[in-house]
């Protein structure tokens, strides 16, 4: 348990979720969720939790990362907010 | 002789009859065999149970329990016995009647008017019979719904609008009734009707008891058409007539007042009544129903209108009865029932004798026409007299023990209203036969009496109201009953 | 030997036939309706024995992997759990073998996912009511709710859009219940009901066991449809398909009450629930304004599903009243609603299911006379279950309203009972409104005359459910005696 | 996707990651014993070895692979190793999922515990692995509302 | 009705986080969700997995036994809810064989 | 005050996560938009129970033959690990979930912005 990482990647986390919702390319929204996710397994990962981690990496990042992006290809990819 | 079983057989015998009445229904003469088997049974039942009534014993049957420590229990006490008489008693009569008038009429949907008819008469019969409140509730409840086919059964507009006030008031009873005998369970522990009331070891502060009669008082005042929640009872004359005489003069309306009794003297107990002054509220309220409603049935034209503010009021004057809280006014309350029932059911199957005769309802087209219904008339005449008091008829020893009673409990206001609401019974029903006798009519060539099984019934309640004046002991000692049940409240 | 595993094999029926059901309904889709009839029937039978084993032997704990707890994860069948399973695998079971021609006509060729979804929404409910962990439930929640959403994205061309609001709303409320039961395992380092129910009154008024509270109920409440947090129910219950509906309605919000009921009266208790704020007062007035809300909404509605769904907002809030009078009667009547009501909406959302596949739909303002004709069983189903519901003797429905009432005289409560009361009436307008379209509305000119119309009732596979719930209806109104007599013994205080 | 990438670079790239991938997945689910992983995570890496495949190839290479019907049967085959695997111990006379109790000759319970782990994650991972295609498949091909 | 949101939305983040202060601080090992014994002298699940995770399973990774053992219907139905996630993609997504009628 | 900052700070930011995830929900009309906020929703759940898994001066819950385990300080606490395994698992199922009725929802009215969507249906 280092605080200070922690902290670090809490404050990018904040940032990425925003953005995410923010932003109105939703491709950019799904990037900004994987980078999210890809943080918040480090930041399992800093805490301790590896398993955790590993998890968050492979499903959070990856596999709805894909889904995600077909999601966004069968609809559509423009938002209003 | 075993007696235990004969209260519920006499509840069931009825609501039995409804499955060959509904099976039958391709087949009318046997259909309306199977309902006149059904009213002579009932009667022959509950006749079984007179002799020990008239002893003051009662016969209970415990049935199932409807919730944890409150059974379904049916308890034929002296009160129910005699309530129970008259409505079966009265049943056979008027099945007699109905099949004269709805193929007079050519009624539709026959099957489904005996079937209701059927069930209502079941519901009274268990509210008579009822031994604790929640089986009250509950053929009070199925009395509502049993009566509902019954207002609408001419599904016209009118006729529907009728269904929907009606039930609208007496829906919003049964909650009441429901809330009130919740209330009474939690404060007492027990929902049995105990002569003398449940509240003699309960203290309770005294807007709390006031809350609670007023809530039993909306309960059992709309079907007892008390005055400001009465308005039901009028639109209900949509109805056929046998309906709404045996409805609305014996069985729904008398099973308000039936509530009231059981409410005054069973639930609240008269000392609890009298030390928290709520009989004084009853009597204002039927004082004023009985003034107010005579002074109403002055303005209707329509027969069955005036018919049925005049059962508002006549419903009062048991109600006064009642809340006299002396023993010749319950006496006279419990008299007024039976007086009451019998003079108005006649009055209510003259006007629907006229009504399938002539086609006419209001009392400005019944000019002369005592010379083509004589008979009918002769009653209609015998019930109005009875109804204003006039005595040997029933109805004036009726009035005069209600007054007996008041005077005994040093009241004289009550009297007064006794007097007045009697000229104003004679005002409205002498125009009637004024009418009917003396005054030539128009368009009436070709009409005759109406049917035997109309008339048989009509001239047979009319003087069974004189007999009972003359002996009010003859048939089953409803006198002595009447004095019997009334000395055990006090 | 059975009698001690019964509470894994209760919900375990329900994950064998989820699992059979598409291993024989890739090879023949037709079979996967008989499979649910059976599990579901299996599972039934399960309950019914599993209670009455209940009331001559006790409470039965079965410990998952041999693990006693806290350290493994047990199920517990206790005189709650037990009633809730028998209640919703019962009526369950009669809703799965009324849909077999709905589901042939309203969603042909996915009878197959349907049902094992069906049977996995089951699991889902079960596994709620039974287990006996905190985290656990939230996988059982999870799994019901899933299959929930999926169920509901069934039927009309709306369907989905109201499935995907419920899925947003209902799964933020599980994320919070999570939180939750995260606050409450950070404070107390255990998971297990009965566990942490010990350990619980040593932390009153902290302000983080309130906060897990709040979380909890709030998240739970979604689900129950709860006043505020209604919203997603009526559409989800009008657009989704006849059957699923008829399966969702009767059972879930009442699971969640259940897990409303655990959590207050016996996780927290009452006097930690109102240590802090009188959140069963709360409760109270929120379910209060919710019986008044859905009665009034259902008085608007034209068509019947949707005016059942509304009616089922304010149904559901007899159940939540119940629970915050926290006495004997009041706990009764609610839990004698459950019952109650499940079967009552249960048969009513079956019998507008058997409207919409003869008719074609269940707007109430084009039902008149010739309906009565059409259909007189099912009609008189309808009328059976719709004056139940007004609350009339000697029906059911009567007496869940009458021990409700008892509970709020005994607290003094008359808020509640006023609203109790004019709730009872407000049932009235709607049923008896479409009572008067069906035995006396004249049909259109055009259309046949009552005479004229021939009987056109349903096929026994949908008539003979629908009638056996609606006489049970009449069987529980004079029974109930018995059963309360079973219910107040449940009673945790 | 309708319009998959299918250029040939993708397509071989991604043919030549896929069997690592796959085979990184399995060695996740049987070393889950003693480092990070298990079922989950390694039946997430097969099947995003297959999906890799399906994203690169389109449906004709994806239908060399694993066949869209397929996946069913491996889904209802992986909750079923897990299932039989509770009632075997039930049958033994243990709890559900009770592995202490697994009838495999000469092992002690701690041994026996070892495999029982062992042979769900298996299941888990194949439910998981045929689960994720089957959505992805689903949620490409579409509806066919109208 | 956004104004409503908003301050519903920051209400309860206000009273979440007061009440997160009323919390066991992070970290330290005599948490009760941390310490051997609970309030009540039932085993705590924390530290009893830590201390015979191996010698029930002999399996050094802790995580897998909890996940593979104690709480084994935990995962049992966490793999129930991914086989649900895809029923639910065949029935809500798959071609029906008889097209619906409009 | 420096340890209670350094005690609650991890609670205060998943707070913080949880109430941007609630936001996307309640405010944003684009409906993958609402998904996305569940998401992050879910997420902050998890790092909520990772976070408070933590022990200073702990190791990871993977047996060590150096280190002791009766002390059991010595080893973070494995259980909200083990059941955030299980939520992040059931978090993707619900995701997976949404997509479904997503893209039926897309088939159905072209549209994923909740006001068109409700002048479409009405």
């Amino acid at each position: 348990m280092i605080w200070e990482l922690e902290l670090i990647i809490y404050v990018f986390l904040a940032l990425s979720a925003v953005v995410a919702l923010e932003v109105t390319d939703m491709l950019v929204a799904v990037v900004m969720m994987t980078i999210f996710s890809f943080l918040m397994a480090l930041l399992f990962i800093a805490m301790g939790a590896i398993d955790v981690g590993f998890t968050e990496a492979v499903i959070g990042a990856g596999v709805t990362g894909i889904l995600f992006v077909v999601v966004v290809f069968r609809t559509s990819r423009k938002s209003n907010d | 002789m075993d007696l235990s079983l004969v209260p519920l057989l006499a509840v069931l015998v009825s609501l039995v009859a409804v499955i060959p009445i509904l099976l039958s229904s391709d087949k009318p003469n046997l259909r309306e065999t199977w309902t006149i088997l059904a009213a002579v049974i009932k009667f022959g039942l509950v006749l079984l149970l007179v002799p020990g009534a008239i002893e003051g014993k009662s016969v209970e049957l415990h049935l199932i329990d409807l919730a944890p420590g409150m059974p379904l229990a049916l308890n034929a006490d002296p009160l129910g016995v005699y309530f129970a008489v008259i409505a079966s008693g009265l049943w056979i009569f008027t099945s007699f009647y109905s099949i004269g008038y709805v193929r007079g009429a050519g009624e539709h949907k026959q099957t489904r008017y005996f079937a209701s008819f059927a069930v209502c008469l079941s519901a009274t019969i268990g509210i008579a019979f009822s031994a604790n409140l929640l089986t009250f509730v509950l053929f009070y409840e199925i009395l509502t719904v049993a009566t509902y086919p019954l207002v609408i059964h001419n599904e016209s507009k009118e006729a529907i609008n009728a269904g929907r006030k009606y039930l609208a008031f007496t829906l919003t009873a049964g909650l009441l009734l429901v809330a009130g005998s919740a209330m009474v369970y939690i404060y007492t522990g027990t929902i049995d009707f105990t002569p003398g009331g449940v509240f003699s070891g309960v203290e309770l502060p005294h807007t709390a008891m006031l809350v609670l009669f007023i809530i039993f008082l909306g309960a059992v005042g709309v079907k007892a058409g008390i005055m400001p929640i009465h308005s039901w009872l009028p639109a209900a004359m949509a109805a056929p007539t046998p309906v709404s005489a045996l409805l609305h003069a014996v069985a729904v309306v008398k099973s308000g007042v039936f509530a009231v009794i059981r409410v005054v003297g069973y639930v609240f107990g008269t000392d609890v009544m009298a030390s928290y002054g709520l009989g004084d509220i009853l009597i204002v309220i039927a004082g004023a129903t009985i003034i107010l409603a005579s002074l109403i049935a002055f303005a209707q034209d329509n027969l069955k209108q005036r018919l049925a503010y005049s059962t508002v009021g006549h419903l009062s004057y048991i109600v006064l009865g009642v809340a006299l809280l002396t023993p010749f006014g319950m006496q006279g309350g419990i008299m007024h029932i039976a007086a009451h029932a019998t003079l108005k059911i006649t009055l209510f199957f003259c006007a629907g004798a006229i009504y399938v005769n002539l086609k006419r309802k209001n009392i400005s087209n019944l000019n002369g026409i005592a010379k083509v219904m004589p008979w009918t008339m002769a009653a209609f005449t015998i019930g109005s007299m009875g109804l204003a008091g006039i005595p040997p008829i029933n109805g004036f020893f009726s009035k005069w023990t209600l007054a007996l009673g008041s005077l005994d409990g040093d009241m004289v206001i009550p009297v007064i209203v006794l007097v007045v609401s009697g000229l104003l019974n004679v005002g409205y029903f002498f125009p009637i036969i004024y009418r009917a006798y003396f005054k030539p009519g128009e368009g009436l060539e070709g009409y005759g009496e109406a049917s035997p099984l109309m008339v048989v019934p009509i001239m047979v309640t009319a003087i069974l109201s004189v007999l009972f004046g003359f002996f009010p002991n003859l048939f089953f000692g409803l006198y002595d009953l009447a004095v019997n049940i009334s000395l055990s409240l006090f | 030997m059975i009698e001690s595993h019964l509470p894994a094999y209760i919900a375990l029926t329900f994950l064998l036939f989820s699992v059979l059901i598409p291993a024989f309904g890739l090879w023949r889709n037709e079979l996967s309706q008989p499979l649910a009839v059976i599990g579901s029937g299996l599972a039934a039978g399960f309950s019914i024995y599993g209670f009455f084993t209940y009331l001559q032997l006790g409470s039965i704990r079965y410990f998952f992997g041999g693990w006693e707890p806290p350290i493994g994860i047990e199920f517990v069948y206790d005189g709650l759990s037990g009633f809730f399973v028998l209640v919703i695998n019962t009526v369950a079971f009669f809703v799965i073998l009324h849909s077999h021609h709905i589901a042939k006509k309203e969603f042909p060729g996915k009878e197959m996912p349907y049902y094992a979804l069906a049977m996995l929404m089951m699991l889902g409910f079960n596994g709620m009511i039974l287990t006996g962990d905190l985290f656990n439930l939230y996988v059982f929640l999870e799994i019901a709710s899933l299959a929930g959403y999926a169920i509901i994205a069934i039927g009309d061309k709306q369907a989905p859009y109201a499935a995907f609001r419920y899925l947003i709303i209902g799964t933020a409320g599980g994320t919070l219940y999570l939180l939750g039961v995260g606050f409450l395992y950070t404070i107390t380092g255990t998971l297990n009901i009965i566990d942490m129910t010990a350990m619980l009154p040593q932390f009153a008024g902290s302000t983080a066991v309130v906060a897990a509270l709040i979380l909890m109920i709030v998240g739970i409440g979604v689900k129950a449809a709860l006043f505020p947090m209604h919203g997603w129910l009526p559409d989800s219950y009008t657009y989704a398909s006849s059957s699923s509906t008829a399966l969702i309605a009767p059972i879930g919000t009442k699971v969640a009450a259940y897990i409303l009921f655990r959590i207050i009266l016996w996780l927290f208790g009452v006097e930690l629930t109102d240590a802090v704020v009188p959140f069963t007062y709360i409760i109270g007035v929120l379910a209060c304004i919710g019986i008044l809300y859905g009665s009034i909404m259902a008085i608007a509605q034209t068509e019947m599903k949707r005016m059942l769904a509304y009616s089922s907002v304010s149904q559901i809030g007899y159940i939540i009243m119940g629970l915050s009078l926290a006495n004997p009667w009041g706990f009764a009547g609610a839990l004698l609603h459950v019952l109650n009501h499940a079967v009552m909406k249960a048969a009513l959302f079956m019998i507008s299911g058997q409207l919409r596949l003869k008719e074609g739909h269940s707007n109430i303002s084009l039902f008149d006379d010739t309906y009565r004709k059409k259909y007189p069983w099912t009609m008189a189903a309808f009328t059976v279950a719709a004056i139940s519901m007004v609350g009339l003797p000697p029906l059911a429905g009567f007496f869940s309203k009458w021990y409700l009432a008892l509970g709020t005289i005994d607290n003094s409560n008359w808020l509640f009972l006023a609203v109790i009361l004019i709730s009872s009436l407000l049932n009235a307008v709607y049923f008896f409104r479409i009572l008067e379209n069906v035995y006396m509305m004249k049909p259109d000119k055009g259309q046949k005359e009552a005479s004229d119309a021939k009987r056109n009732e349903v096929s026994g596979s949908m008539l003979w459910p629908t009638s056996i719930l609606a006489v049970s209806l009449i069987v529980i109104g004079f029974a109930n005696a018995v059963i309360v007599g079973v219910l107040l013994n449940i009673f945790p205080m | 996707m309708n319009k998959p990438f299918q250029t040939p670079i993708v397509l071989l790239g991604a043919r030549l990651l896929s069997p690592y991938i796959m085979v990184f997945g399995w060695y996740v689910i049987f070393h889950g014993h003693y480092s990070p992983g298990g079922g989950f995570q390694g039946g997430a890496l097969l099947a995003a070895s297959i999906l890799l495949m399906r994203v690169a190839g389109g449906r004709t290479v994806a239908e060399l692979q694993i066949k869209e019907f397929a996946t069913t049967p491996l889904a209802v085959i992986g909750v079923m190793i897990y299932f039989a695997t509770g009632l075997v111990a039930v049958a033994m006379g243990g709890y559900f999922l009770d592995y202490g109790m697994l009838p495999i000759p000469g092992m002690e319970p701690d041994w026996l515990r070892y495999t029982g782990i062992l042979i769900i994650e298996v299941g888990i991972g194949l439910a998981v692995m045929a689960i994720l295609v089957m959505i992805y498949d689903n949620m490409v091909r579409g509806e066919d509302y109208g | 009705m956004k104004i409503l949101k908003v301050l519903i939305l920051v209400l309860f983040a206000a009273v979440l986080i007061y009440a997160a202060s009323d919390l066991p601080y992070r970290g330290e090992p005599d948490n009760l969700m941390h310490a051997e014994q609970s309030i009540t002298n039932t085993r705590v699940m924390g530290s009893y997995f830590i201390q015979n995770a191996y010698r029930d399973a002999r399996t050094p990774n802790m995580v897998t036994v909890v996940l593979g053992d104690y709480r084994s219907i935990d995962t049992f139905g966490e793999q129930v809810v991914i086989y649900t996630a895809g029923l639910i993609a065949l029935l809500v997504l798959r071609k029906s064989k008889r097209r619906r009628k409009k | 005050m420096a340890d209670f900052f350094l005690g609650h700070y991890a609670y205060w930011f998943t707070i913080i996560l949880l109430c941007i995830g609630l936001y996307g929900i309640l405010f944003k009309k684009n409906l993958i938009k609402k998904t996305i906020g569940l998401a992050i929703l879910q997420i902050s759940v998890v790092l909520y129970f990772v976070s408070v898994a933590s022990k200073w001066d702990a190791t990871v819950p993977v047996l060590d033959p150096n280190i002791p385990v009766d002390q059991v300080a010595n080893y973070l606490n494995p259980l909200p690990h083990t059941l955030m395994l299980t939520a992040i698992v059931v978090g993707v199922a619900t995701l997976g979930v949404a997509f479904t009725l997503l893209i039926a929802v897309y088939n159905r009215y072209e549209t994923l912005d909740e006001e068109e969507l409700i002048d479409k249906i009405q």
